[in-house]
Order: C-alpha cells, then structure tokens, then sequence
C-alpha cells in the first residue's frame, strides 16, 4: 500500500453472517465520514436469502463503503480494505472478485483456531495473500468475550476502522449514539465502550493507517438511497397516492411512502396483485388525482395490459420499474439494466410513451418530478426505470431548496369550451383537452376501443389511423423539446461509450481516466430512452467506434437492448459491452474494455 | 385504377364530416337484451336523484355489459377485461364527492376479475358494483361463464359445461368486511329499481347481481314468467314498497339484512333464488373513509418536507 | 365492364344487414365454385357489434369472394360486383373504399321506394353512379314476397348470383342442400325454390353477365379458414391440451378445438383467464404433454409475465396470437401486425424466443408441426403470429398428406444417464437434457430463479452471465440453420419490399403486377422474426430502397415493428408503408406506393 | 490493476468448481419457522406411502413458502408468485400418474393468487394444495397478507392493517363444487401429518390450510401454547388415531365432514378456529376424470384426421 500519490479515497467493505451488524456499523462509520466532509456512496451488501446459514458463503451480509475528498458517483473499483468477521463471508466477495489484489484484510482470527472452520480459513486467507494482499488478523471475538458481551463484533470493528481511518472518534460516537436512540442506556453505553475498545486495541496493534482528506461542504448535503429519493421526488413531486404490490427491490420506496405519504395527505395503497396496483393508480389519474405504481420486473410484466389502456385512454400515469436480474424472478436483489426493451414494447400494438431513467439518486429525486410533468402534460404513460443499484446504494448530494415552483404542483384543470370533447386532438401537438370527472362539467367517454375525437367507439380505418398518428406525435413533439446529450470529452475521437441510467458514475469515471490516459474516448448519456434524443447519429459520426454500456446480456451480433435501439435509429453500427454480472458497472472493467477495444482498432 | 394516395384519404376522410349520419347514439344491444332494463332503471334513478352528470363517472369491463357506459349521459370509461373494479377503486379514492358506478358481466367479474371484486369487497370502497349476470359470455359469443348451468352447451363446451355453476351471493357473503349484498333482476323493473336505490344510498361497495336475460345466448337462463315462482323469492322487508304487478310473481321470506348468519343461512337453506337486499352494514368504513385525510396547504407540504429532508441530512 | 383481356378473376361482395344470411349465401357460392374448380378466398365481412341497429353502416355485415381461375393468395384489391340488400350496408363498404370504380352494384330497389330510406338510397347509389359504376335494381323483397316466403333473400340473391356468373345450378343447389343439411326437408325445397327463382329472374331481366374460367383441379383441394387451419394444425401437431380463455379473433380457434380435439384424445380448458390459461399449458409441456395457449392481444398482455418463465426455465411452450387492432382493446374485429415487437420484448429481462409468422391460410397449419418441433427441440417458448386476417379468410389450398412423419410427433423421453442434471447446458448447442417427471427417474429442480446447471438457485454473476448465453446460444444456433429467404424477382433493383405473415399474397402479386408493368421491384417475405434469417443485409445492398410492408403503425422517422428490427439488424435505412387500416393489405394499395416510392427516386 | 477480461472470468468461473464447497443442501428458513415441520411431515408421509419421488411432483409460487420443492427430493418447480394451481393444474392434466403437490404462501394463495385457487377449488383438479399461511409476506419482509389481523403492524401498513383478515376456510366452503378443506398448523406436527395424509389419499383438490409459525416477521400470530385451548378446537372424528400429545392441547368437537352445511354453519358458529377436516367429498369427481379420455392410436389418429379433413374438401 505504499502507493506515491496522496490517497484520495478508498473502499471499505465490512462482511459479516446476516444479522452480526455490519450494516449498521458501516453506517454510523459512512455517516461520521460524511459529516467529516467525505462524499461517499454506500451500498449493502445483501444475502440472498432470508435466513442463510451462518458461515456460509450465501449468508455473506455487508456494507461496501466508497469515500473519498472529491465526489463520489458509484460504488466503484474493486475493494481496498475489507473487514470479515468469518472467512466465509470473505470467500463471497472473493468469488464475487470484489477485492483488490493489494487488499488490505482484516479479519477476526477466531476461525482460525477452531478445529471445523480451520482448514477453510487457511485456504481462503492464503487466496488473499497469494493475490497480493495483505493480512491483520483482528481477535474479534476474543476482544468481545474479554469485554464480557455477547454482541457487539460489529461495534468493536467500528472502533478498529475508525482508528484505521483517522475517524473524529467523536463524530463516531454521536452517529452511534444516533443510530442507537432507541436502545435503552446501558445497551448504548455499552455499545460506546466496545467503540472504544476497539479504537485503542487497533491503536495498540496495528500499524497501518489511512488517511482520507475531508472537507466539510459549505452547501447543506443529503445522504439516502435511491429509494428513498424516488420516494421524496414522488413526495415533492405532488403525487398523492401510490398504489402497490410488494415486490424487491421496489418496495422499500413503498414502504418508505407507507411512513412518510400521509403527512403530505398521500395513501400507499397496497393492492391485492401488480394488475389492481396499476389500476387504482389509472383510475385515480383519470379522476384528477396524480398517482403513481411501483413496481420490479415480474410486476412489470404484470402492468402489461394496463399500461396500452393508459397509452389508448391518454391517461397521464408513472410507472416506476426499479430493474433486477431477469429473466422471470431472475436475481431479485442484483441490479440489471435489462426492463428497457420491455418499457418500450411490452404492450400489445403499437403504443408509444416516454420511458426515463434516472442517472444517480438524486436523480432519483428529479426524475419523479419531470414524470408527473410530462405524464401529464401529453396526457400518457411514462415509465421511470431505475434499478438494484441506485435503489440501495447510499450517496452524499447536495440538498434541493426547499421550494421550487415544480414542488407539489396542483393539478391542471383546463378552461375548456362547452362543446369541448376528449380527444380533440391539436394536429399540430396532438394533445387534447383533459376533461375530468367533477371538476369539468362536460360528462365524456374513455374508451380502451379505438375512438374518434368524442370519445365514441370507431371502427373506421381512417379513423384508427388518425388516433395512432396523434398519439404517436405527442412523442413527436417531445423529442423535438429535447437536447442531444452532451459529451464528455471530444466530439471527435476512436471510442465513444454510451450508457443510460445509474451507470453514469462509473462511466463518467472510466472515461475520465481513460482519457488521463491518452485514450481517445469519450462518453454520452442517455436519460431519455423514449422518444431518444435528436443528434444522435451526428454525435455518434465522430468516432471510430460506438459502443453501449449496459447491465444487460449482450453479444457481438446479438448487442445489449440499447444498443438495438440505437442501431435502428442511427444506422451506425453501435456495439455493446453489457453483462449480466449481477452487481453495479465497476470503472475499472470498463476502463479495461476501453483499453482493449481501441487496441484492437489498433491492430 | 387510380389509387388515393392514403394521407390524402386520411385527410379527407377525417376532416369531412360522414355524408349520411342517420344513427343516433341509442343503445345498441339485441332486441329483449336485459341490459336496456338495467339502463332505463339507472336512468331513472340518477334523474329522480337530481344528481349532476358530470359527477358521476360509470365504469365497465368488456363485454355486452361493457358498452353501458356510452349510453349514460355521465362521465364514462370504458376499461378493461376483469378490471373494472381496481380502475373504480383509483376514481373513488381520488374524489370522494364522484359518484361510482362499476358495470360488469359475469365472465368479466367472476372469472378473469374474480380476486379484484372479493378484495374490493374487502376494502369496501365506495361503488355501486353491478354484475349484468346472463350466465354467458356474450359479447365473444356464447362461452361458458362460472355462472353457466352445469350442462349448457356452450361453444367451449360443446358437451355441456363441465362444472356446477358458482354462487356468486355465498362467495361474497364469505368475503371479509362486505357491506352490501344484493340480487335482482332485470324482468322485474320495480325490483331492479329498488334494489339500485338501495346499492346508491349506501356507504360501500354495494354489490348487486342483476340477473340478466340474454335472448340472444343464454335464452334458457332463470326459466319462464311461470317457473319464477319455484324458481326465486322475494326478500322482506324489500326497501320501499314493492312494485304491486311484481309482488305476485313470487313468495316472499322474511329476512333481516342486517343479519349475516341469517344471510348466509338463508343461501344455505333456501333452495330458491332469493330476490333483495341478503345484507347491508352501514358500519362498516368504506375504504375512502379508513385512508383518506384532509390535503396540507401548499405551505404546509412545503414544510413538512423540510423536516422529511433535515432527517437524511448530514 | 368491357374489358378486351379475358376476365379470369372476380371480387364479389354480398352485404345485408346482420342475420339476413349474405354469408351462408356466400359460403355456397364459394363452395360451388370452389367444386367448378376455381381457386378463392372468401372473407367476412363483420359486423363490429354484437347486435348492430338494422339497416345502418355499423350493420353491414356479408361476405367477400374472390374467385379466378388462377390460385388466389389474398381477398384482393376494391370489389367488381356488389350485391346489397339495404343501400346503408353498402355505404359502409362505400366509406371503407372497398368498391373498385366501375363496379357493378346489385341492390334491392325496395328501399328507393320507402319513404323514410328513399333519401339515402338516392344518395349513397348516385356515389356509385358518379364513381364510375353501374347499378342494376333487383326488386329483391318483392320477389321474396312473390314467393309469400318471409325469409330467403340471401338465397334469391344465390340465384341471381348463380345466372350472373355461369355458375353450374346443380353444384349450387348441392351446396345449398348440404348447408341446410340440418334444416326440415321443407325448408331446404322452399330454398332451393327461391335459388331457382333468383335465376331465372335474372334471366329474364340481366343483361350482364360474367364468365370466369373453372378448371377443376387434380390434387385434392381443401377450403378451410386460419383459425380452421391452425386448429387442424395443431391437432396433427400432436399437441394435447389447448388451454385458453376466449377473446376475438382467437378464440374461433379454440372453439373448433373443442368440438373436433377429443376425437384425438385431446382437451380444450377454458381456465379463469389468461394467465391460469398459459400458466396450465406450460405446466402441461412441462410434464411431457405437448399444449399449446391461444390468444390475441389484450390476453397476450396478460401473458407476459408467464412468457419469461417459460424461457427461463426453458419448458417448451406454444403461444399463439391471432392479432387484432391494438393498442388496448383497440378494434378486436380488425386486423393488425402489430403484436411483434411485443412478442419479442415484451418479458422484463432478456428473455430470448422463437417468433413465426405463418404466410397464409395453409401455412397455419404447417406452422404449428414447426413451432411444437422447434419448443420441444429448443426447449422454450415459441410464439406464432397469426392475424384476424388469416383467422378469418377462407382459402382453397392442396390437401396435405394424409399421412407424414411429423404428424403426432410422440413426446421424445432423451435416453440420460443417472447423472443427468436438467441444466447440463451444452455448450455447442445451449441444449440441455429435459428430464420429465414420471418419465424419467431423476427428480430434477426447475426454478424461476437463476439456475446452475442442477437446477438450483444460483446468485453468483457467472452463473447468471452463463445462462443468459446458453439461452441466447439455442437461438444463434436455430438462426444459422435457416435460409435466407428467396427474392420474388431480380437480386437488384430499385426497390425491395419486405413483409412479413399473413401479408405474403398481397405482396408477391402487387411485386408480380409492378414488374409486369416494368418496375424494378423484388419481394422478399419473412416468416421466422426471431432469429431472423441470416444474409439479410447482403440481400438488401442490392437495392436502392428497402421497405417493410406492415399492417402496423409507422411514419417516415418512426418507421413500423419490422422495420425497427431491421434497420438494427442490417444497418440498411429500411423504411417501411404501415399502415393501421383495420383491413387486409389490398395488392393495388401496395402497387400504388411502388410507384410512387420509383418516381420519387427518379425525382 | 490487471483486469481479467469478462469472458475470460467466466471461463475460469464456471468451469472450475468452487474451490471451497462446503454447503450442503440443507433447508434454510429462519430458526424456528414452521416450515421445517411441514417439510419433516411430507418426507414422513413420502416414506410412508413409499412413492416413486419422480413420480411426485411439487410445485410452488413465490416466497419464504417457494423454497420447499428445493428440499424434497421429488421433481421440483419453483414458478411464480401466485401461479402455482395453473401450473400444477397443467402438470395434473398432463400425466394422471403425477403426485402433484403444491406450495403457497398466503400472499400468494390470497392475495395475488386469489382467483387462481377458488376456480382450482372448483374445477377439482387432483392436488394436494398447501397454503403455509403465517399471516405475513415472508420473503419481501413483512408487509400486510389477506390474512393478516387487523392492526397488525407491518412494513406497508405502519398504522396497523387496515383491514379484517379474510376466512380462507369460509371462501373455499363456497366455492362451487369443492371437495376437499381442512386446516391445521405447524406446531402440531402429528396433526399435520394426519391431514397431509387424508389430503394425499383423496383424489381432487385438497385443499390444506396449514397455520404457520414465523418467528422472524409474526411470532404474535396464533398465540402461545396457553391460549391453544382458547383459541382452537379439533374436529373429531380425526382422522386415524390424534397424536396423543397434542390430544390435551384443545378441546374435541364433533363434525362430520361430510355434511357441507354443517362444515359452514361450524364456521360461523364456533368462535374458535377449527382444526381437522371441514368438508370431504370423494364423490365429487376430478378434473382429470371429467375431462382426460384415452389416447387414440397413432393409426386411429391419422384416420381422424382423414376425416376432419374431408369436411373441408371439395
Ligand atoms: C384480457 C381480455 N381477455 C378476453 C377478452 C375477450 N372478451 C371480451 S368480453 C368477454 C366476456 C364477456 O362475457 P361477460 O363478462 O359475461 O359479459 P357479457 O358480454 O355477457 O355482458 C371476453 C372474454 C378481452 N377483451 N380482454
Ligand atoms: C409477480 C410478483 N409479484 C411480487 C413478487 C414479490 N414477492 C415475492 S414473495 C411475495 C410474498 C410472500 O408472501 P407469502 O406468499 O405469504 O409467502 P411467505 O414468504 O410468507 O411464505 C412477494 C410479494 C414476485 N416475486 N412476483
Ligand atoms: S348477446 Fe345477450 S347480453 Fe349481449 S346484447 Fe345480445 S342479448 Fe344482450
Ligand atoms: S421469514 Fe418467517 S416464513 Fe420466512 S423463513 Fe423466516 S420464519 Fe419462516
Ligand atoms: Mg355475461
Ligand atoms: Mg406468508
């Protein structure tokens, strides 16, 4: 680890069986860091099943902790100090190939010394060492039995880290004691004691240290999940009800709503299944009344039906799809950017609307408020596709003002004319008048059958091409609003990468050091994936290669989901680097993947 | 030939109105179809409540039940197969001052959206839920239906339907937190309109199965003017008086609606069909009234949010 | 009508208001010129309510016949002859463009004679008039009348018909006969009295008559609609269970399942709607017995989420939809391709499947041997698209065999050794074993989740990375094993037009009149969506233009569903004609746009 | 850092197999859960009836409750959630030798799955259908189930359930043309089991309500031991001999399980829950025997198809 530049961030991750704690102290350990003045994203580390065995690889419970001096935009590279309180936890993140080949281990050495557990300790420490990494054996469970208690590992390696990281041990303490508020004292002061202990063994035995600039920011900063942010945009957006199925990874935002709605005069309606979910929120827009679903893959497939007869009705409606692993139940809790095709097409017929998807959380914030606006505005569907990795991962960012005009907007009730009818389509923006059950006084009718501009059932050709055309043009019109996206570095170069969604950081990240580098690369992002941007095709003119990155599966002649998109649109031979990995974009893969494409336009 | 370009026929096909325009919007079901019934009697009661229109919104499923909405003079939608009542739901939470009709046939309710109208039995939202039961599928002309008599020929079921029909009354009687249980019938208008009083004047979801004459599909269903006498009995107390010509089509049993064990007794026991209201409790909160509360200023959102946000501050 | 070249082919309509039997007299029209040896297709016109007010255009309800002494692939292009028996049935075809200029219209002059019609019956017959056509009164209810007979006009008018057209009475009357088979013998004499009188009045009062050669044919001809064909299909097929839920225009499909399926020891489950529907038959493949889900769009919607869990757990699975007019309920009489980007994308995730298009009325019936050959071979999901144009047109096409190998492929138990585990993915073929329960003796796990080979859970990246390709890698595989479709002309030229299903007779005659008329024109037509053929791209550099023929919804930058596919497969700037006319493509419609498509490159 | 390429790492990944294996396939539930009781009474009840484990088939949806088919050693299939009676109604039709078993959750069963079960109840299919219904959504963490009392806390109902929990037992007496229902629970395990096994030996839809334990997410549902007498009553007669440990737990109630009426008039009587078999009708005849006939011959086959054929031709 003696590296020449100055350390200017580092990732940590702390392992430990389901329920040992090391979430929560990876969380008092990131929150005292961000109040120190470090950005950070954090993401838990989640086992896959409900009640995994202790001491297995599947019961591999965390925290991955990215902070640093400058600002952080994704979970990052592979880790640099891992803190395992068995080495079966450990052996997940090895398999996972999330540790970086210097790694610095510190793991409790407990294992070590019983007879079961010994040989697989051995064998997974010897993987770490031959890797290159580096090894302190931490006596856990000894320090916890010599402090009399029986929990508490987690507290302990809070205190070793914090000692690690030259923490303001105070700062600790009173994120501790915060996250401990509801414990009774003794429970608290004890926790704080083994906080203690901790800090000074490691001060007493180790002799490694980190040192992680921090300044503290002179703006107010947040610290949520993505969740959380879809949660408050939807808040601030001025949606008023959210109706609901359980579903993972999507349901924390509902949960959350379930708690923070009703003080905003907002419902979380959990319905009996995905397809009544979507339902109530259609029939509540259509009443005048903003509201939202959320939901994951197999709900999504679930929405199909309803979401052509909010295209058909020109009901405004949000969707929001926090991607998983697919196929079918795939990967519940692993991220994959893998819904965009299915957000576009999924429905029956030909039935267009605006498909969005959030770059970072809060983003998450942001998207929910531009969806209310353009579900409305064009009067249609609009899916928001975040994903796993934005729904749990944790980042420092600034916080929004406390009033903006787009907050809560009230609900738009059109002056209309008294002959005014549903679908008097505007040729020219092919927007019609909303006419809304008790606030206009001119009863109309809502049909899911092709309709003229009364609302009435035509089975008229000219008239089903008409009704296709203006709902095809609102989309028309939109992307027409829209600005191609901007680049990051050269509008000329060998590679341009292209990603959508939550992998902005990290590819932002590869690009930027890869263009430290030399490499002629450059990145664009897409936030709008329907209708796509204008300027695409120019933009893509300029490099020798134009490649997607996206969580999804891709092949050489069979290319990610938005690569297919942007082939058909541009008629330039886009390629994708899309995988099904299962966890976020590391900078590190695809700035080696930048590498060895523009070698081997080289050669 | 001398071919039209089709952006040309599109224009001026849309844009000039239809040389001849002789049909009127009249309700478009076969001759002796139950549905006009249904229609007149609905009509009748939102004239004699002096409701506005405009405040009542009528939605429908797909099938012949389906096309009910265009031929009410209210805001209308038509939705949806099975999902009339999740799309009922949403209008009655967003605005509890909308009066909400949710029209259904009995493929549409009891077979693709059976677990929408139980559970919207259990949250008793506030609707007017009528199932138009002709024991068939009509529209997509004649399949079995779960209320299809075990042995009609159907055209799925070329051998007679393979299964005893539901009993659509004892499922939702057996539901949870229902409030509202009714039946009636479409060759009884006074009845019909009665029933539908009843169903409006209540807080909940009122459900009503109108049994429906389907002349075209289903002729053979709830038999003859003669057999109604074996075949149905008429609850007591009806609500209002009971329209005079009707009253002697068929016996009447005493029956307290307020009475569950009674209802579904009475369904256990009876082997007539009964004709009214099996049970009404008005106790029971409609599901507007457990969830919804009074909306914030703009103010006070604006500052409810600043605390929300202060809590993930750093 | 007086033509110099030898008339070989004719479109007739006969219209009347719903329940006057224009169809059955229709039907025997067809059938008795089917026996004189004329090739058809005959398709319904369709009244678009269940109980249409009489005498109205929403009642028009009849029959199309085009019959010629040349096969006929498609219903053609505007009618030659008209039969009406009100003058508002005839408006609706009126309305609907569906009258070639010159026709010549048959109508019963009853209603010029009634007050409250006489305005209209003016009106819509001086369009006629002025179009370009000739009008011959037939005192229709007065001659019905003369009989003292209260029904029958349907078989005056055969009788008119039958003198008009040279059609041998005999054959007429033996159609007619069989027809009424189930009818009391009075009935059927009092008929056959009416068809009598029908021609001779027409004798005695028809100055115009048509003669189109019959040449019976050698083979033995069958006439059978789509829905006919692919239920016959499916039964020789070998598939044993057609699990559904009834929705138009697929369900006349099941409904003849019902009727003829038990006969093969065969079940049709209507289940409580379409999910329990798809869900049975999956379950069914999934213990060896070979079923197969019939629908249309609302009910492929519902399907969705049934449609992932197929592929993932690679159960072979048959899904026909027989497209209507979408989005939503859209215009369920109608037809439409529409479906196809659906039934490739419409499963959240990457969820990879056969789609086929069957080409014509007799392809319905091969396409369900292939499709339950390529789900069975290929384990997974195979989706068959259908249209309402195929559903309902009758066609006379070479009986098949009566018997082939491939007719009721028995279920193919894989000899395995007792180490098989059912995701032992070969990595030539993506294949695996399919262990089925009571037929093999190892218990295997099929799951949802992502799998390892043995079936069980797996979250690990790899392994997720690793089933994606081997599900991608059967598709690869099919793809290199097909053809690239043949050219219907030269490999060069000015324009090429690409269709696809049901579309594939319109446009190989509209191809085959352009290049009668000197356009360089070819056609190529595909029947496998996914994988798409290979060598697309080498096929279309031969071209100046490139352009998809689609019954969807597509505009000059948003071109339709093919299209899209296309363009991102070939990188060619495909464009497409798609339109949304709620009617089969017209060859005439499609040579027009040839023309101009030339002229506009010659500009 | 030198970056292994992807495909690279695939390779390498899944070729080589875990270096370390040191896992076993043993059942994971939380410590506690009750599913590991019904997982002990099945495999007894297996080894009991000595069946061939790939002629069983046990199917699942999704949920704490899906895991099961992992740890049986029949053929498995872990499908979606709330679709396990369509495929097993599929697997049921396909091969009349199949044991079929099916796993729900009450989510599953209740909510999502609702319409699925009451028709499966109807059309009487041969499965032996399990709903483990711990009153809660296991798997996504605790949200609120149909079964869930009212006031519960859970993560999707913070303020408490807002709604009674629905009598499963009421709505499947109800369904037409059921034949089988009865309830037990998980920490009775000799109870369980004889209930498994009349539900194994009866030949349509045997429905089994089986009350769960799940310390982790609703360790308050059902009480403690104490409240056992309180809260529950056996219906006698039981089937074979009662456990004679959990005998003393309850008292005894005579029920004939035969009589339909008498199953529901129990059920709203008795304020306390029922455990044994409510209803049983083996005269009621499976799907499968209504619809599956014999399969023709490939030679008798080919002559139907010769005859269908004519039909069509000129
Ligand atoms: C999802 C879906 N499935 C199927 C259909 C086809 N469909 C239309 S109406 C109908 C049933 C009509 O029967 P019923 O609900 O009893 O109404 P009725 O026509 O008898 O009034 C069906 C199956 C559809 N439109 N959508
Ligand atoms: C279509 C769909 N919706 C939602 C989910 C998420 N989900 C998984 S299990 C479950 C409910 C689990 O509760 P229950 O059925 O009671 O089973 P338990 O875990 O309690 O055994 C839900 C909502 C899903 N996998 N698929
Ligand atoms: S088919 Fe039956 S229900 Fe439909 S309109 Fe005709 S009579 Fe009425
Ligand atoms: S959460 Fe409950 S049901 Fe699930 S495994 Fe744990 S105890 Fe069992
Ligand atoms: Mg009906
Ligand atoms: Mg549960």
């Amino acid at each position: 680890m003696s590296k020449s530049p100055p350390i200017r961030e580092h990732i940590l991750e702390i392992l430990s069986d389901a329920g040992e704690g090391a979430q929560k102290a990876g969380g008092i350990f990131a929150k005292a860091s961000a109040k120190m003045g470090n950005y950070l994203w954090t993401v838990e580390i989640i086992p896959a099943e409900i009640q995994p065995p202790a001491h297995t690889t599947r019961g591999s419970s965390g925290i991955r902790i990215r902070f640093g001096a400058d600002p952080v935009t994704n979970a990052g590279d592979q880790a640099n100090l891992i803190f395992a309180f068995n080495e079966m936890s450990l052996l997940a993140r090895l398999e996972a190939d999330s540790l970086a080949p210097e790694v610095v281990l510190l793991i409790d050495d407990f294992w070590a010394q019983q007879e079961e557990t010994q040989a697989n300790y051995r064998q997974v420490v010897a993987r770490v060492v031959a890797g290159g990494g580096r090894v302190i054996p931490v006596p856990l469970t000894q320090l916890l039995q010599d402090a009399d208690a029986e929990q508490g590992k987690n507290t302990l390696a809070l205190g070793v880290l914090s000692y690690l990281y030259h923490r303001d041990l105070s700062l600790v303490e009173e994120a501790l004691r915060q996250s401990f508020a509801h414990k009774e004292t003794a429970v608290i002061d004890a926790n704080c004691a083994l906080l203690h202990r901790g800090y000074d063994w490691a001060g007493g035995a180790v002799d490694f240290r980190v040192k992680i600039p921090a300044k503290p920011s002179k703006h107010p900063m947040l610290a949520m999940n993505g969740n959380q942010a879809l949660g408050i945009g939807a808040i601030a957006a001025g949606f008023e009800l959210c109706s609901m199925y359980p579903i993972t990874p999507a349901s924390s935002a509902s949960v959350f709503l379930a708690k923070e709605f009703e003080a905003f005069g907002g419902v979380v309606h959990q319905a009996e299944d995905e397809i009544a979910a979507i339902g109530v929120a259609l029939g509540s827009n259509y009443a005048g009344k903003p509201a939202l679903t959320i939901t994951s893959g197999p709900g999504l497939a679930l929405k199909t039906e309803f979401m052509g007869l909010a295209v058909m009705t020109e009901t405004p409606l949000v969707l929001v799809d926090v991607q998983r692993g697919g196929p079918s139940t795939g990967l519940p809790t692993k991220i994959e950017q893998s819904d965009l095709l299915a957000a576009l097409y999924s429905t029956p017929g030909d039935a267009p609307k605006v498909v969005l998807a959030p770059t970072s959380i809060e983003d998450c914030f942001e998207v929910m408020i531009t969806a209310r606006r353009l579900a409305e505005d064009l009067r249609t569907l609009v899916v928001v596709l975040s994903d796993a990795n934005l729904a749990t991962g944790v980042q420092t960012f600034k916080r929004p003002p406390a009033d903006r005009p787009d907050y809560f907007r009230p609900l738009e009730i059109e002056p209309v004319g008294t002959e005014a009818v549903p679908y008097q389509w505007d040729p020219e923006t092919g927007i019609a008048p909303r006419l809304i059950p008790g606030h206009h006084r001119i009863p109309a009718m809502t049909s899911s059958l092709n309709h003229d501009p009364k609302g009435l059932v035509s089975y008229d050709g000219a008239s089903n091409q008409r009704s296709h055309q203006m709902r095809r043009l609102k989309l028309n019109r939109l992307r027409e609003s829209l600005k191609t996206p901007p680049l990051l570095g050269a509008s000329q170069g060998d590679l341009l990468v292209v990603g959508w969604g939550s992998t902005l950081g990290a590819i932002e990240e590869a690009a930027a050091q890869a263009q430290k580098e030399g490499l002629a690369v450059s990145a664009c992002h897409l936030r709008f994936l329907n209708p796509l941007p204008p300027g695409l095709k120019g933009l893509f003119g300029g490099f020798r290669q134009v490649v997607t990155v996206e969580l999804n599966y891709g092949e050489p002649k069979e290319p990610g989901q938005l690569a297919r998109l942007l082939r058909a649109e541009t008629l330039v031979d886009v390629q994708s680097f899309a995988k099904v990995w299962g966890r976020p974009l590391m900078p590190c893969e695809l700035l080696a993947e930048m590498r060895r494409l523009i070698q081997a336009q080289e050669a | 030939m001398d071919f039209m370009h089709l952006d040309e026929f599109i224009e001026s096909h849309c844009a000039r109105p239809q040389a001849v325009d002789f049909e009127g919007e009249a309700a478009r079901w076969c001759p002796g179809c139950g549905d006009f019934a249904i229609l007149s009697a609905l009509e009748r009661l939102l004239a004699k409540e002096a409701v506005d229109p405009s405040e009542v919104v009528c939605l429908s499923g797909i099938g012949c039940s389906g096309r009910f909405p265009y031929y009410l003079k209210t805001f209308g939608f038509h939705g949806i197969h099975g999902r009339a009542i999740p799309i009922s739901t949403g209008v009655a939470l967003a605005n509890e001052k909308l009066k909400v009709i949710t029209v259904m046939g009995d493929g549409d309710c009891f077979s693709i959206g059976l677990n929408h109208w139980l559970h919207g039995l259990r949250y008793n939202v506030d609707l007017l839920a009528l199932v138009f039961d002709n024991q068939i599928y009509g529209l997509t002309k004649q399949q079995a239906s779960p209320t299809t008599p075990q042995g009609t020929w159907t055209t799925t079921t070329p051998g007679g339907a393979w299964l005893p029909a539901i009993d659509p009354l004892a499922l939702a009687l057996n539901m949870s937190n229902r409030s509202f249980v009714a039946q009636t019938a479409t060759w009884l208008p006074g009845h019909l309109q009665q029933t539908l009083e009843s169903g409006w004047a209540h807080r909940g979801l009122s459900f009503i199965r109108i049994l429906q004459r389907c002349p075209k599909f289903s002729p053979q269903a709830y038999g003859e003017a003669q057999e109604l006498r074996e075949r149905f009995v008429f609850l007591q107390p009806a609500e209002g008086s009971q329209a005079s010509a009707e009253e002697s089509l068929a016996d009447r049993l005493e029956h307290d609606p307020s009475d569950l064990k009674a209802a579904r007794r009475l369904l256990q026991e009876e082997p007539r069909m009964p004709l009214g209201l099996l049970y009404r409790n008005p106790a029971v909160p409609s599901y507007q009234a457990l969830r919804l509360r009074a909306r914030p200023s703009r103010a006070e959102k604006l500052l409810a949010l600043e605390n929300l946000l202060d809590r993930f501050s750093l």
